[in-house]
C-alpha cells in the first residue's frame, strides 16, 4: 500500500510545482486516476498523453526529493515514456496501432478503478447494520421442543445388555481376605483323634488341642481356643469326653471318659 | 413531526434494538440527553404504546424494564413446535434391558446383574414413559416388588410379543451375532 | 379484521421476533401453512411496511429474506448508545467492492485492479468482519483461493441480493456519485 506515502515537495524547493504530496495515493494507478479526473472530462475522452506528461513530471518532482520512490512508481513511469514517444511518432508509423492498444488498455484500467471506487464510496455511503442501522435486539424464540417422545430400537436394547454382560464378565470385585480360624469341626475331630489314640492318658490341658501354627497370633490362637472349648463343650454333652477346670481362669483339663465298670 | 412524537421514534428504535430490556432508569437519561425534561417519558412510552396497537408486537413493561413482545394472541400461530424424541441413558437402558430378559425380577435382581446399584431416578424414567410395570410381589421377606416391561414397550421396540426378543443365548452363541455384537461393544463400550 | 391484514400481522410478529433476517422462502412456507397462497405473500409485506410507515423501525429487504431495522434518519441519537462497529479503511472499501463486483476473483485479480499489492491486514479485516469468503480454487498454477462476498456481506450493508448492487455504467455515469467522489479525492489528493 501507498508507498510514495511520504514523499512531500516544499514550495521554495520547486517553484513549479507549489506542493506535491503522495500522501494518500495508493500506487501509480491511484495517483493517474487523480491526474485524469482533473482534466475535468469524461474518462472515456481523457487525453492520454497530457496525463502521461503530469505523471512523468509529478515523479521526476517527487524523485528530486526521495530518490528511493518505490519501483511501482517507476516502473509506471518508464512505461508510460514508452507509451509517450510511441503516441508522438507521425500517425502514418506503423507502432501507431501498439500504442493506441496500449493507451486504450490503461484508459481500460483507470475506467476500471474508477467504478471501483464510485461502489466503494457507494457503499460507504449505505447505512450499515450496527453502525447505522438495528436490527432487533433481543429475539423471540418461538420454537418449543418437545421431548416428551422417545427413540428406542432393539439394537439399542441388545446392545446395552451385551455390553453391560461383558462389562460385568470384565469386572473384578474386591474382597477383603477372609480370616481363616481353626473351626469347631476341625476342633471335634482333632479331639476324636486324640481320644482315640490309646496311649493318651489321664487328663489333658486343652490347649494341648490347638495346633502348633494357630498358637503365634493371639487372635487366631484365642478363635482356636474357643473352637476348641465349643468342640469339648459339645462332646462332653454327649458324653465322649470329661472336663473340668479347677478354679477360675485355670487351665481347662480333658480326659477320656473312665468306664464305671472297671 | 412534533417534539413529542420524534422523541418517541427515537425511544421506539432504542427499545427495538436493546439486546435487553431497557430500564426505566436508562430511558430517563435517554430522555435528558435528548434535551427534554425526564418526566415526558410517560407521554412518550403511551404514544408508542399506541403506535404499536394494532401491530403484531407491543410495548410490555417487564420485571427489568421495557421491550417489545410478540402479543400473546398471535403467539401460539406463531410457535413452531420441533419434536426432538429423547434417547434413555446407558443406565436406564441396560436396566430395561435386564428386565425384558429377567422379567419378573426384582431390583435387588437387577443390581445384582449390574453389579451397581440402580437408583431411583432411573427407575422412574422407565415407569413414566411406561416401559415397564409392576407385576406383583415376590414371596420373599419384604415382599419387594417385581417388575416386566409393558406392552407399550413391546410396541415402542416394535416387537409383536416377548418371543420376539432375540434369546440370550441366540446373542451369545451364534458366531455371527456374537462378532457383531462384539463390535457394538467396542463402538460403543469406550465412549 | 380482514383475512390479509390478520395474516399480515402473523408474518409481521413472525419477522419482528427473528433476530436475523426471515428468508423469503420460510415466510412462504408460512403463508402457506396458515392457508393462504404463497402468491400473496407480496401484498402481505406490502401491508406490514405500510403499518409502520411512521415507525421508528421499518422492514427491509435484506440478503434474501425480511428484517426490521432501525430507520438510519434516527442512527445518530441511537449511535452513541450502542456499540460500533469498526469502520472499514478505503483500502478495505475498495477491495470489498472489487470482490463484489468481480466474484470469484484471486488475490492478483484484486491487486492487478487497484494497482497495488494486498494488504494482509485489509484481507484480514474482511475475513473476520464476515464480509467475504473462500469460494473455491482457481485451476490455475498455484491454485489461487477465489473469494467471493458472503451472506453477511449482503445483511450488513442492506442489500436483498447482488444485483441490487449499482450497474458500473450507473457509477460512472451518475454526476452525484461523481461529484462525491471527486470530493473525496479533493481531499486527498492535490488541490
Amino acid at each position: 500500500m501507498g508507498e510514495g506515502g511520504s514523499v512531500f515537495l516544499a514550495g521554495e524547493t520547486q517553484e513549479t510545482v507549489p506542493h506535491l504530496s503522495l500522501t494518500g495515493f495508493e500506487g501509480p494507478l491511484d495517483l493517474l486516476l487523480d491526474l485524469a479526473r482533473a482534466q475535468k472530462v469524461d474518462l472515456a475522452q481523457i487525453s492520454i498523453l497530457q496525463l502521461v506528461e503530469q505523471y512523468l513530471a509529478f515523479v521526476e518532482g517527487a524523485r528530486q526529493i526521495r530518490l528511493e520512490l518505490a519501483a511501482d512508481w517507476l516502473v509506471m513511469a518508464a512505461w508510460l515514456t514508452w507509451l509517450k514517444s510511441r503516441l508522438l511518432l507521425p500517425a502514418e508509423n506503423e507502432a501507431d496501432g501498439e500504442a493506441e492498444e496500449a493507451a486504450g488498455l490503461l484508459q481500460g484500467r483507470l475506467l476500471e478503478l474508477e467504478a471501483i471506487r464510485g461502489l466503494s464510496l457507494w457503499l460507504d455511503n449505505r447505512p450499515r447494520l450496527g453502525e447505522h442501522v438495528f436490527a432487533r435486539g433481543c429475539g423471540e424464540d418461538m420454537t418449543q421442543i418437545d421431548r416428551s417422545g422417545l427413540r428406542v430400537d432393539m439394537v439399542g436394547l441388545i446392545t446395552a445388555y451385551l455390553a453391560m454382560t461383558r462389562r460385568k464378565g470384565r469386572k473384578r470385585f474386591y474382597a477383603p481376605p477372609r480370616p481363616r480360624y481353626w473351626t469347631v469341626t476341625e476342633a471335634v475331630s482333632a479331639l476324636q483323634r486324640l481320644l482315640n489314640a490309646s496311649e493318651i492318658a489321664g487328663w489333658q490341658k486343652l490347649t494341648s488341642l490347638l495346633p502348633a501354627q494357630e498358637s503365634t497370633a493371639p487372635r487366631a490362637r484365642a478363635a482356636a481356643l474357643a473352637s476348641a472349648l465349643v468342640a469339648g463343650l459339645e462332646m462332653a454333652k454327649s458324653g465322649a469326653v470329661e472336663l473340668k477346670q479347677d478354679g477360675v481362669f485355670a487351665e481347662i483339663m480333658l480326659r477320656a471318659p473312665q468306664k464305671e465298670e472297671e | 413531526m412534533d417534539a413529542l412524537t420524534s422523541l418517541s421514534r427515537l425511544v421506539e428504535g432504542l427499545i427495538f434494538a436493546s439486546v435487553e430490556p431497557v430500564s426505566e432508569n436508562a430511558l430517563r437519561q435517554f430522555v435528558v440527553t435528548q434535551g427534554a425534561d425526564e418526566n415526558i417519558l410517560g407521554p412518550v412510552l403511551a404514544e408508542i404504546r399506541l403506535r404499536y396497537e394494532d401491530h403484531a408486537v407491543e410495548l410490555v413493561a417487564v420485571a427489568k424494564g421495557w421491550q417489545f413482545r410478540t402479543r400473546s394472541e398471535i403467539a401460539p400461530a406463531l410457535t413452531r413446535i420441533v419434536e426432538k424424541p429423547r434417547r434413555l441413558s446407558r443406565s436406564a437402558m441396560e436396566t430395561l434391558a435386564i428386565i425384558a430378559y429377567h422379567q419378573p425380577c426384582t431390583r435387588a435382581d437387577i443390581e445384582g446383574i449390574r453389579g451397581v446399584s440402580l437408583s431411583q431416578t432411573v427407575l422412574d424414567t422407565l415407569i413414566e414413559d411406561g416401559l415397564i410395570m409392576p407385576k406383583g410381589r415376590k414371596e420373599v421377606p419384604g415382599r419387594p416388588i417385581l417388575w416386566g416391561t409393558s406392552a407399550h414397550f413391546l410396541s415402542s421396540f416394535g416387537l409383536s410379543d416377548l418371543g420376539a426378543l432375540p434369546r440370550r443365548d441366540e446373542l451369545l452363541l451364534d458366531p455371527d451375532a456374537a462378532a457383531q455384537a462384539g463390535r457394538i461393544v467396542t463402538q460403543q463400550g469406550i465412549k
